[in-house]
């Protein structure tokens, strides 16, 4: 019967009409991520790093630029480490290949920016602000 | 004159009253209270607009298992003013190669017939602009010219969209206006009258819907056709022909498009209200409860009948699929058409053996 | 009366063309005469990028050819590697790869339903589609912390171990799925407006879909027996029960259906994979740096859009010599024209919707 | 489980009447058939008609260097469940086969993309024109002469 199908339609909409929503309210709401999660940028442990350069090497893409230098002990020594998230293909290649395991994702995801440029992430430089966030917060703890 | 006063009929009486002894000729005053009566019109259909389009999005929303609009104003309220000023202040395009008057002319001339038609709709006892005899005739003669702006549209657009968009609108909007007007004249039968007041003060002892239910079936699939929306909107069209006859049009011009739209869709469910549903009347109930809702005054009946319908129509948009153009004609003619002439003859033979019957 | 074809640009911006494919139609009114498709404009030359990648490296390129099946397309490629190196893979990550490649076509098969409504007008049945989705993007993104872009299935097993509690989680969205499939059935598919404007539309021989190598349910709608799975079982899908459906006329409503009958299907073969997971490890033991012997292989594996398959030539060097994919939805993409001439504009649309191109992959 | 025509049959007996053209080469998984391409035609109606490989799985090409272009065909029989490489080789300077348009259609656009990547025409093909790639664009991408240009 003509007809009939188009009120089984209206009956699932109108169900949905009263039915509690699924959207996430993104700003206020962060979506949960996960442990898993690759997507944000590289958070590089400096002092962990041995600067082998395998990351770079494995980089399906080429998002990944160190460059080393060698220091009194003969020994590599990281210079600097670039990622490129615009480049990234966020396979997990870098992060696993890791022998120190000194590569993880941030959760840090919103970073667009209005040029390129706003995708490129020195992560030394990184590394640097999360320690002195994390002395700062020590030293405000011992005070209090 | 009914006891408790209508809120909106005392502040047109009073208005008169002031303005009589300001003004002196009796027909000065008429032009002026014709004034008065074109502003609130015009007041209702952007204010209308505003709240459909903040409707429809909600509905759509929850629909669709998402709350809609809910960031600017309390819930959402003040997002069509919002975006009416976006599209306010957009540039103002005008593509190369487009038939310049025609073009321009188009959503302007969508817009009057869109507003004259409101002139007939009783929003409640005594509240309409003028109660003329032959005002469902009117309403339909002036509704029916919503096609050429629309094939003006397409047509000056230089875009093959627009052209595609705009001969479908011709077509569907010619075909469907048949079984609407058709659909109409049961009514129209029953009543003897075109009087937009008469046909609503007949329905105080049964709606016409109960009457009537095939002609208002007919109504609401050829009114869904007329004002383009799912499962007809193949006029738009927007998987297929892009935006169809609005395809080059941006900013206000645009917006001028989308107000009639909505203005259309509430000129559609108040001829349903008043044909149908009764008007400005409360619902068919005991007396000691009619009594009770006295108070309440004709025209929230009349919008509420009037918003139940738009949601209806609503409701069909966000769910149906559309049809394709030739199962839209063959609809139309093949089986809407028979049905309305059908319910004619019915009519006719019932009111007959009515007649027949309290005769005898 | 004289009359003129005239033609009409569809895309590559157009509200109907599943990314940014160009159809150059010519019509007669709304009639269309020829519709010629126009690719490439999605094109990143992955064959070549990939020829000059490594064979683990190569993976990731693979999630972005057809987007929609990351999962599917991860599982070709790395078979294809094992094929040429011959190497045996783990039971369990056997089964983890089947559970989610079949996750993966219900995924997909559901945005094909979904945009097929959202082609003919229905909103909502889309939006429905893609919320429904989610959940299957969920189970992903705590699987391996990428919703579409994957890089899960590995050369010689997966990525990671499934976490702790996805296999209860893999089972509570199968048994919510005959409801969502219940309101696909009222909303989309039982609507007789839908089935007006798909049935006998566009058919398609049986004969002329294999001269066209036309595969997946293209092919199959129009009654072909063509299941990789079963015609040519990979992994372990010959130790599943499952039918292949099949369409009868092979118009634009079989081909639409029998993607709405496969997800039952794909269901059931989770269902049996679910019970029969074993314990053990994930990965088998891949050298560092793969270097496949000398030699060349062409693989297939039904993909969602149709049988996807990798030619490798390897020259024994850690990168591929030559890297190719056969991209189901390219070659089904070549019925367009045939498909759509004598039908009208909106059939064009709900034709292409059937064909189900993934843009990603057309143009590679 | 398919399985390889050729090991249902002999190779004599597939290429009964071709044998002293046809020569098969790699074992295993990358086993092939090399057929000469002036009878390629004829020996792919042949399977075609005789053998039921009635579907043209894959076309594609490679790059061998000095040894010009070799062009791959994948064919299956979904009746039968048979599969089997077949290969043709052009020189370089040449790089020309003949179309299989006729035996399968649906190598239309697997021969364009060839002809667009790897620089093969296809003798007989109604429109070898490019598929991927822009009109004015220069060179054959998939060559191993072309090379790829580093990110600036």
């Amino acid at each position: 019967m003509l007809g009939k199908s188009l009120l089984t339609g209206m009956a699932v909409t109108l169900r949905e009409l009263f039915r509690k929503n699924v959207t996430e309210e993104y700003p206020e709401v962060q979506p949960e991520l996960g442990d898993r999660f690759r997507g944000g940028r590289l958070d590089l442990v400096v002092s962990k790093c041995i600067a082998c350069g395998l990351c770079m090497n494995n980089c399906p893409n080429g998002s990944i630029k160190l460059k080393t230098v060698k220091d009194e002990n003969n020994k590599r020594q990281l210079d600097s480490y670039i990622h490129n998230t615009g480049l990234c293909l966020f396979c997990n290649l870098c992060v696993e290949v890791c022998p120190t395991k000194c590569l993880v994702w941030s959760k840090e995801f919103a970073y667009a920016g209005y040029s390129r440029d706003a995708l490129v992430f020195d992560c030394m430089a990184l590394d640097r602000e999360r320690i002195h966030r994390e002395e700062q917060s020590q030293t405000t703890e011992e005070k209090g | 004159m009914n006891t408790n006063q209508d809120i909106l009929l005392t502040i047109a009486a009073t208005l008169r009253s002031f303005l009589d002894p300001l003004l002196g000729n009796p027909d000065v005053v008429d032009v002026t209270m014709y004034g008065v009566a074109l502003a609130a019109i015009l007041g209702i259909i952007f204010g209308n607009a505003v709240i459909l389009v903040w409707a429809e999005r909600k509905v759509a929303g929850y629909m669709q298992s998402r709350p809609g609009p809910n960031r600017v104003g309390p819930i959402g309220l003040l997002q069509t003013v919002a975006d009416t000023i976006k599209l306010i202040t957009k540039e103002d395009i005008r593509p190369k190669g487009v038939d310049r008057w025609v073009w321009f002319l188009a959503p302007v001339v969508l817009f009057v017939p869109t507003l004259a038609a409101y002139a007939v709709f009783p929003f409640s006892e005594g509240l309409i602009a003028v109660d003329l005899n032959i005002g469902l005739f009117y309403f339909l003669a002036v509704a029916s010219t919503v096609t050429i702006p629309f094939l003006m549209a397409g047509w000056s657009s230089n875009n093959k969209y627009s052209l595609i968009g705009g001969m479908r609108s011709v077509a569907q909007m010619v075909s469907y206006e048949i079984p609407l007007v058709f659909s109409l004249i049961g009514v129209v039968m029953l009543v003897g009258s075109l009087k937009m007041s008469s046909i609503v003060e007949a329905q105080s002892g049964i709606w016409f819907i109960f009457l009537q239910p095939v002609a208002f079936l007919i109504y609401v699939i050829a009114a869904t056709a007329e004002t383009n929306r799912t499962p007809f909107d193949l006029v738009e069209g927007e998987s297929e022909i892009v935006a169809g006859p609005m395809t080059e049009y941006s900013g206000m011009k645009w917006s001028l498009f989308f107000l009639a739209e909505y203005a259309n869709l509430f000129a559609v469910s108040a001829i349903a209200t008043t044909v149908f549903l009764g008007g400005w009347q409360p619902p068919p109930m005991p007396a000691v409860m009619r009594d009770a809702v006295a108070f309440i005054p004709g025209w929230i009946w009349f919008a509420a009948k009037t918003y139940f319908m738009i949601f209806l129509f609503m409701w069909f948009r966000w769910t149906f699929p559309r049809f394709r153009v030739d199962q839209l004609m063959s609809f139309g003619w093949k089986v809407l058409l028979p049905l309305a002439l059908a319910n004619i003859l019915v009519t006719g033979v019932g009111i007959y053996a009515y007649r027949i019957a309290i005769g005898g | 009366m004289q009359t003129q074809t005239f033609e009409l640009n569809m895309g590559p911006q157009h509200p109907a063309t599943h990314g940014v494919l160009r159809v150059v139609l010519e019509l007669d009114g709304e009639i269309v005469v020829k519709a010629t498709p126009v690719i490439g404009y999605l094109h990143r030359g992955i064959e070549k990028i990939c020829e000059n990648r490594t064979y683990v490296q190569s993976i990731p390129f693979t999630d972005r050819m057809d987007y929609l099946s990351g999962m599917n397309n991860n599982l070709a490629i790395c078979q294809t590697i094992e094929k040429l190196m011959a190497l045996e893979i783990p039971e369990r990550a056997e089964y983890i790869r089947v559970i989610t490649a079949e996750l993966n076509r219900i995924a997909s098969h559901m945005i094909t339903i979904g945009v097929l409504a959202l082609d003919l007008g229905g909103w909502t049945g889309m939006v429905y589609c893609f919320r429904d989705r989610e959940r299957i993007l969920d189970l992903f993104n705590s699987l391996c912390g990428a919703r579409m872009t994957f890089n899960y299935i590995r050369v010689g097993g997966v990525g990671w171990d499934l976490p702790e509690g996805w296999l209860d989680e893999c089972r509570r969205f199968l048994k919510d799925l005959p409801e969502m499939l219940k309101t696909y059935e009222d909303l989309i598919s039982g609507n007789e407006i839908l089935q007006m404007r798909l049935k006998g539309v566009a058919p398609l021989s049986a004969e002329r879909a294999i001269a066209m190598s036309a595969s997946g349910a293209v092919l199959r709608a129009s009654g072909v027996d063509y299941d990789v799975r079963k015609a040519n079982p990979y992994g372990i899908y010959d130790r599943f029960d499952f039918e292949v459906p099949l369409g009868t006329s092979g118009d634009n409503w079989d081909r639409f259906y029998l993607r709405y009958l496969e997800i039952i299907q794909s269901a059931r073969i989770i269902e049996q994979a679910l019970e029969q997971i074993p314990e053990g490890p994930v990965m088998a033991k891949v050298p560092k740096m793969i270097k496949p012997p000398v030699g060349e292989v062409y693989h297939h594996v039904e993909n969602p859009r149709g049988d996807l398959g990798f030619y490798l030539v390897s020259d024994g060097s850690p990168k591929p010599y030559r890297w190719h994919a056969r991209r189901p939805a390219m070659i089904n993409l070549q019925l367009l024209d045939e498909l759509s001439r004598g039908t009208f504009i909106a059939d064009v649309v709900a034709t292409l919707g059937t064909l189900d191109p993934v843009l990603g992959e057309v143009d590679c | 489980m398919a399985i390889s025509l050729l090991e249902k049959y002999s190779v004599d007996e597939v290429f009964a009447p071709f044998q002293e053209v046809v020569q098969v080469e790699g074992e295993g998984v990358s086993q092939a058939v090399v057929v000469p391409k002036e009878k390629l035609v004829t020996i792919m109606e042949h399977l075609a008609q005789n053998f039921s490989l009635d579907y043209l799985s894959d076309l594609t090409a490679v790059d061998r260097g000095e040894k010009g272009f070799e062009v791959v065909y994948n064919l299956f029989s979904i009746s039968k469940k048979f599969e089997l490489c077949v290969k043709t080789l052009t020189s370089q300077s040449e790089a020309e086969v003949p179309t299989v348009i006729p035996v399968w259609p649906g190598a239309d656009w697997m021969e364009r993309e060839v002809y667009d990547l790897m620089g093969v025409t296809f003798a007989g093909h109604p429109n070898m024109t490019r598929l991927l790639l822009p009109e004015e664009f220069e060179g054959h991408p998939l060559r191993k002469t072309f090379k790829l240009q580093s990110r600036a």
